[in-house]
């Protein structure tokens, strides 16, 4: 009943994320039905949907941790090519180690607790292979510095910080080698309401300094309101619809988007 | 006059899934807007007004119909264009203008007002100079600048929407009430920004509660009574 | 409460083949010698019932039930004992094993003509710089397909014998033909 | 003829105590882990008649390797006299009828717990080296099926994390012995609780090492002429302990890894703990004729 | 389907077994020893609740292996006693062989008796443990 | 010789066995049978951890150790490495057992009855003192019944199949040599069924009671019922040259079988020993059926029990630490008395303190 949308005119470029048709079961459960997305360089690509839609599948396969029965998956920078799904496991972990960063929702998927914040992102630079302590250690206070984290508490193990402190760490850890390409995983839920506004504000603030593009999953509209420049809307394994994230909270078209924007207002 | 806007044939309205109804907006509208143009759009509350503005403005997807706008792409239909594309334009041709300011915790005003520039690519210290000015033109104090809108009064932060809504100069702007409960300084200082956007070319179409406040900018009335309305209050959210 | 035991000839055979291939297989390309000519030695001090077994000569097969190993296509062979080479099957379906178990990676046994044909250059653990060695009697392009069919750690481990001299060239090796 | 003339008199134990299928299989995965060196090769190990950790991996090792002829030198934290060298050294002489020998330069196979000796190894040597916890990664990832994976992978920056994290805490690494280190470029291994020390003299040796873990069941080699280098930042040099200005109050000799012996006056004294390499500087010391062999270390320093 | 007889013997009383084996010899003639030792035997079970087989330990026991005439004699039983392995396979070669055949079966069926017997006794002590359910 | 160097090592551990051996005494065929006779459970014991049937052994390795458990199983264990594998017996299968006792909690009676055959459960634990003051303790006779008991006794599984209320797994056909063995083949994980069972089988008493016992009182995420208890003997079948199957002897097995009652039908834990050793099955059985899905590091996770109640492993690596450490403690000692010597020399600051 809708107009259907013409392909792209004015802006050319192609988008940095690209991933076409996958499906994928889990024994007799289908997890993810044909399902497409793509994001362009700098923008913020928002999921929404209830547990179980195969939002958080999508987005660990877009971590490649996670392959699908078919379907593809490419990122359009220099020296990437190729169908990602098909890389072996060497590769995917050079693939995840320099270009993609990842905020879950859990800090004990993202973080060793007892090891120190910096060590945490050093970790990354170390997988990376930076050699030099000195190097290590200035690259971690910058990127804890970016993500609004404290340093007096640089060696602090997140295991003694607050659940927003620990998320900042994980967000260090994440953009610490300057990604193209950033995921997170309900990356303030769980979070008190202040601390979760405080860390949206930082994540905007990168996404603005920084232009990187992100993908973000969550149950949580106002979190993807806040941050989404686009949203696709995902049910039982399928995307139900997506555009505009203003049209997609003031228009839905789908029964189900109602739903859930109107639930939600 | 060069022409900026070419609707014809638009037609909008909701599928309520939940009620199991279908609410018509408005139905075959066609008109055009030339550059320098500013049309006020008219008609009983709720006839649609509202809801014209968010659909040329693709917050509402049309179901018929087209809306051409003259990007300095070339032509484009709005009512079909890729979402990318929308968003490529609400960055730089298209601007949004309401009475409400989504504030963000720790973003002072002037930097929420210079967002715009920056992301439009202008530096972030000369943006910071004009959102400064802009400021200052709205009546905006020196010293709430550096400080969070989020605490601000309704009326002050109505202030720095506008100083940012209206910051850059775009080919095509949408007004909706963006006066209400605004201060008569205020008020003013709106006029005067939107006689510079008018005198450098761009059109507008503006729903405002007291049209006097802006009668000397405009150039055309188009009535959409008596069109059904939608139920405007549930949807009463504005995007940025 | 007990008196030493004495190894029995086997087991001194078998001792002694062993030291020979540990010997050779750390220090690829040079030559080592063995008590006796052949598969025979290499075959009795490696393999057992806990083995599978390739045996490309059928007068070969008879030791290799002997073992109590079982006979096993290329593919599913842990020992494989080639013979001559007559074309490159073998590097085709030879078992390399895995990043997490390399040692599945099998043992081929070949029979070469030592101090003939190209000249090899050896590089790699257990090679002081590199060392240069002719081994002759192998397929065209032997050596290029093998470099081809490995990505270490993967791999399978060579012996070439040439009667009672064998030399050990382990999947570490790389193998440059001048 | 009886019904005891046909009975065969019962067999006690086979040459070198262990059962010819246990040989055969510590000889496979022998020859699997020099050709890849540096990664643990999971084997069977056998029980054999000396509890788990005391050096069974060694000797099992050890066992298949000796035949009558081979000179068999045995130490536990670099003494040829030490309560468990000795019983090591007794017990594969009784199995396997082999010669003993305390000399460096004179022994065929080296079976050490936790050194390395001073004098430089020759190419017809071999180290036998006795291995407690084979797993560098233990201290990161207890769980060895995981662990597996990340050796892998190559999947290494928890070691190195773990070395950062040490720096953050105290200034500088603290890894005592066990320090790992790279093996041809390729897999991190725990070269046993060597002190740090040692680690330089498995670079590019002359020697082979075999590396056998009993209890744990895992087998590893680091063949002659291959790179093991400790792991290290680029801007934070390796450290050997601070042994080279220490002398032996026994022997006199300088240079070489010491054994702290603490004094009655609260004070340390310090002894060689190469015990034979102390024992032939004495005998050099009162003019007997001893041969004395080319060290790995030169007045404290490790050559390039 | 097992081998009664081979059964009853490798359970027989060793020193009536071997007592009996010891008149065997002399009319058996040449007899080649082809193996006699102590060994193991693994031993699986089959596990109820997945079906899995799998192994319980390693069994000592002691083998004889002899031969005569193309015939071959075969004892295996429990324990380190190689002398009443012996003894076993000399009586099934001499069984195989018509040797003394009378007396190898009469001795092979009092045994069996004293085994079925031993069973018998013990199975009355545990049948006096058995719980009676019906108790109103 | 001029300088002759200490070698106090090679005299004091001689010194040392035999004065741990003179306070044992001698042992000759006597004691051995004595031990064999009056400590069947013990011999038991020692013959279900060592994995290695023979009674004669086992009380010899007691007599030996004067008791010691973990070094009687060590001596059994390490003698086996000295014996060659002669063959692979028929696998055991529950109808063919020589049943001396079977009971179940999960019903009032099942057929083939509650048969509790020997056993201590319901008797007074009271110490016999007055043996001490010279009297004879003399058990009473079993009044054996009349007629004998079945000697095989049907499954409680079975019924429950029956009744659709468990699956019967099809049975596995491997046999002989296919049959994966840990004692030549490395346990890896995720190990094999066989390999489990096998490690379980061997397992060191104490270690399965403690590991079973926290899944029992709630670590585990199975409460176990005792479907079924076994003591019974079973046959050792094995081949003829000429191909004749027959049975070799009988040894003493105990087996259990438990069961949870979680889900639409009932899953079994399962786990079986040599010898005699009740506590030990249900152990171990509990470990087996709280296993899958347990988390990482928690005691019903296989590797972690696997591992962890293997009694010759970790006997050994506790007694080894009392070997001496000097050079690796000599080798930390350095890099602490550095560390220290560097604070020290250092303002300290906040980027370098310790962050504990």
């Amino acid at each position: 009943m809708t107009l259907t949308l013409d392909a792209p005119r004015i802006v050319r470029t192609r988008a940095l994320l690209q991933v076409s048709n996958v499906s994928k079961s889990y024994g007799p459960v289908q997890a993810l039905r044909n399902v497409s997305a793509h994001a362009y360089p700098g923008e913020v690509l928002g999921i929404v949907g209830e547990s179980g839609s195969g939002k958080s599948t999508l987005l660990r396969m877009m971590n490649l941790e996670e392959t699908p029965d078919q379907g593809s998956y490419t990122l359009d920078l220099p020296d990437v090519q190729g169908n990602l799904f098909d890389l072996d496991r060497f590769a995917r972990r050079m693939l995840c180690a320099t270009r993609i960063g990842i905020v879950y929702q859990n800090p004990h998927l993202g973080l060793l607790m007892k090891h120190s914040s910096s060590g945490n992102v050093a970790e990354r630079l170390l997988v990376a292979g930076e050699r030099s302590f000195a190097t290590l250690r200035a690259k971690a206070t910058e990127a804890l510095e970016a993500s609004e984290f404290p340093l007096d508490r640089l060696d602090a193990p997140p295991i003694e910080l607050s659940g927003g402190m620990q998320q900042r760490v994980q967000l260090a850890k994440a953009i610490a080698l300057e990604p193209a390409l950033l995921l997170l995983d309900e990356p303030t839920t769980g979070l008190d309401v202040s601390v979760q506004a405080l860390v949206l504000d930082t994540l905007k603030r990168l996404q603005q300094d920084r232009k990187i593009t992100m993908v973000i999953v969550s149950h949580d509209l106002g979190v993807i309101r806040t941050l989404a420049d686009r949203v696709m809307v995902m049910r039982r394994g399928e995307v139900v619809e997506t555009g505009l994230a203003d049209q997609i909270f003031q228009d839905p078209q789908h029964a189900y988007t109602q739903q859930l924007v109107h639930a939600k207002l | 006059m060069t022409r900026v806007l070419d609707i014809s044939g638009l037609t909008k309205g909701f599928t309520l899934h939940h009620l199991n109804n279908r609410i018509a907006a408005f139905d075959d509208i066609s008109f055009t807007v030339d550059a320098g143009e500013f049309v006020l759009l008219k008609g009983a509350n709720g006839a649609g007004k509202s809801t014209l503005l968010r659909t040329l403005y693709r917050s509402y997807v049309p179901q018929a119909g087209s809306i051409t706008f003259q990007s300095v792409h070339g032509a484009i239909d709005l009512a079909r264009a890729a979402d990318v594309d929308i968003a490529h334009l609400r960055r730089t041709e298209i601007g949004f203008v309401t009475q409400f300011l989504l504030a963000r915790p720790r973003v002072s005003a002037e930097a929420i007002v210079a967002e715009p520039l920056r992301l439009a690519g202008v530096p972030q210290d000369e943006a910071l100079d004009q959102a400064r000015q802009a400021l200052a033109k709205f009546g905006v104090k020196q010293d709430l600048w550096r400080a969070y809108p989020t605490t601000f009064s309704g009326g002050e932060q109505q202030k720095v929407n506008l100083a940012r809504a209206l910051i850059v100069p775009q080919k095509l702007l949408m007004l909706d009430e963006p006066t209400a409960s605004l201060d008569a300084n205020a008020r003013a200082a709106l006029v005067n920004r939107l006689t510079e956007l008018k005198a450098q070319g761009t059109a507008m179409i503006g729903v405002f509660h007291h049209p006097g406040d802006v009668e000397k900018l405009i150039d055309r009335v188009i009535d959409l009574t008596p069109d059904f309305t939608p139920d405007e209050e549930e949807r009463a959210d504005v995007a940025l | 409460m007990l008196t030493v035991p004495t190894p029995s000839v086997s087991e001194r055979r078998d001792n002694q083949t062993f030291e020979a291939l540990l010997w050779a297989l750390s220090r690829p390309g040079r030559p080592r010698t063995l008590p006796e000519a052949g598969d025979i030695p290499l075959l009795n001090a490696l393999v057992d019932r806990e083995c599978r077994v390739h045996a490309a000569d059928p007068l070969l097969i008879p030791a290799v039930l002997k073992t109590g190993a079982a006979v096993a296509e290329l593919d599913a062979a842990d020992h494989i004992f080639a013979g001559k080479l007559r074309d490159l099957t073998v590097l085709e379906r030879i078992q390399l094993g895995s990043d997490l178990y390399p040692d599945d990676g099998a043992t081929l046994v070949v029979h070469v003509d030592l101090n003939t044909g190209p000249t090899l250059r050896l590089t790699g653990p257990g090679v002081d710089g590199n060392e240069e060695l002719q081994i002759g009697g192998l397929p065209d392009s032997f050596w290029q397909r093998r470099a081809e069919v490995m990505r270490y750690p993967t791999g399978f481990d060579l012996f070439c014998v040439d009667g009672d001299q064998v030399i050990g060239i382990p999947r570490s090796t790389e193998i440059k033909v001048l | 003829m009886t019904l005891s003339a046909l009975t065969k008199p019962w067999e006690a134990m086979s040459y070198g105590f262990l059962d010819g299928s246990a040989k055969r299989e510590l000889r496979r995965k022998m020859l699997k882990s020099v050709a890849v060196p540096g990664c643990q090769m999971p084997y069977a190990s056998r029980e054999v008649p000396m509890a788990r950790g005391w050096g069974t991996g060694g000797l099992q090792v050890s066992l298949t390797l000796v035949n009558p002829q081979t000179r068999v030198k045995v130490i536990d934290q670099g003494a040829d006299d030490s309560v468990n060298a000795a019983s090591i050294r007794r017990f594969i002489a009784r199995v396997a009828g082999t010669p003993t020998t305390m000399d460096t330069l004179d022994a065929d196979l080296i079976q050490s717990r936790h050194r390395i000796p001073e004098e430089i190894l020759r190419e017809d040597q071999i180290l036998v080296l006795q291995v407690p916890n084979p797993e560098p990664l233990r201290p990161v990832q207890p769980n060895m099926s995981i662990a597996r994976q990340m050796h892998a992978d190559a999947d290494y920056g928890r070691m190195w994390l773990q070395l950062y994290e040490q720096i953050v805490r105290s200034g500088r690494v603290m890894q005592g012995a066990s320090y790992p280190s790279l093996v041809h470029g390729r897999h991190v291994m725990t070269p046993s609780p060597i002190p740090r020390w040692d680690v330089p003299k498995l670079n590019m040796s002359k020697h082979l090492t075999i590396l056998s873990a009993g209890r744990e069941k895992r087998i590893f080699a680091v063949p002659p002429y291959t790179r093991v280098e400790p792991l290290v930042f680029s801007d934070v040099p390796y450290k050997v302990e601070e042994h080279a200005h220490l002398t032996c109050y026994r022997s006199g000799t300088k240079g070489f890894f010491m054994n702290e012996i603490p004094q009655d006056d609260s004070t340390s004294a310090y002894e060689v703990s190469d015990s034979e390499w102390g024992v032939k500087a004495i005998r050099q010391r009162e003019s007997e004729p001893v041969t004395i062999g080319e060290t790995w270390y030169k007045n404290g320093e490790m050559p390039e | 389907m097992t081998d009664a007889t081979l059964s009853t013997l490798a359970r027989a009383d060793a020193a009536r077994l071997k007592h009996f084996a010891e008149t065997l010899i002399e009319p058996l003639g040449d007899i080649e020893v082809v193996q006699s030792r102590s060994g193991l035997v693994m031993l699986p079970m089959r596990d109820t609740a997945q079906g899995t087989a799998f192994h319980l330990g390693e069994v000592l026991v002691s083998e004889a292996h002899i031969r005569a005439q193309g015939r071959i004699g075969y004892g295996m039983r429990r324990g380190t006693d190689l002398e009443a392995a012996m003894a076993m396979a000399l009586v099934d070669l001499a069984q195989q062989m018509g040797v003394s055949t009378k007396a190898c079966a009469a001795f092979c069926d009092a045994e069996a008796a004293a085994q079925q017997d031993a069973d018998t006794q013990v199975l009355r002590k545990v049948e006096a443990t058995r719980v009676d359910m019906e108790t109103f | 010789m001029a300088y002759v160097a200490t070698r106090g090592g090679e005299r004091a551990i001689e010194q040392a066995e035999r004065l741990f051996r003179e306070e044992i005494g001698p042992f000759d065929q006597a004691r051995v049978n004595e031990i064999k006779q009056a400590l069947p459970y013990l011999i038991d014991r020692v013959m279900g951890e060592a994995s290695l049937y023979d009674e004669d052994l086992a009380a010899l390795a007691l007599a030996q150790t004067g008791g010691e458990m973990f070094e009687a199983v060590l001596l059994l264990r390490a003698w086996r490495t000295t014996q060659p594998r002669l063959t692979v017996a028929s696998p055991i299968e529950q109808d063919g057992l020589f049943t001396h006792r079977r009971i179940s909690a999960a019903f009032k009676d099942i057929p083939g009855g509650q048969v509790l055959g020997p056993t201590l459960d319901y008797a007074h634990r009271i110490l016999a003192t007055d043996v001490l003051g010279g009297a004879t303790h003399a058990p009473a006779p079993v009044e054996a019944a009349d007629k004998p008991a079945p000697a095989h006794l049907p499954s409680v599984s079975a019924w429950q199949a029956e009744n659709d209320l468990v699956d019967l797994p099809d049975p596995d056909p491997t046999i002989g040599n296919d049959i994966p063995d840990l004692t030549r083949e490395p346990l890896l994980f995720p190990a094999k069924r066989a390999h489990t069972l096998q490690s379980l089988a061997r397992a060191e008493t104490g270690g399965t009671l403690a590991l079973g016992y926290s899944a029992m009182r709630g670590y585990g995420s199975a409460h176990p019922t005792v479907n079924e208890v076994r003591l019974s003997e079973a046959e050792i079948e094995v081949a003829h040259p000429d191909g004749r199957k027959f049975s070799a002897g009988r040894v003493k097995i105990s087996q259990a079988e438990v069961v949870d009652k979680k889900g639409e039908k009932l899953s079994l834990g399962f786990a079986a020993t040599f010898g005699w050793n009740e506590v030990k099955c249900i152990s171990a059985a509990t470990l087996d059926l709280n296993s899958p899905g347990a988390a990482k590091g928690a005691p019903t996770e296989e590797e972690f029990f696997l591992y962890h109640t293997e009694g010759v492993e970790s006997s050994g690596f506790c007694i080894h630490f009392k070997l001496p450490h000097y050079v690796t403690f000599q080798s930390s000692l350095d890099a602490m008395r550095d560390a220290r010597a560097k604070k020290a020399a250092r303002p300290s600051s906040s980027e370098t303190e310790p962050a504990e």
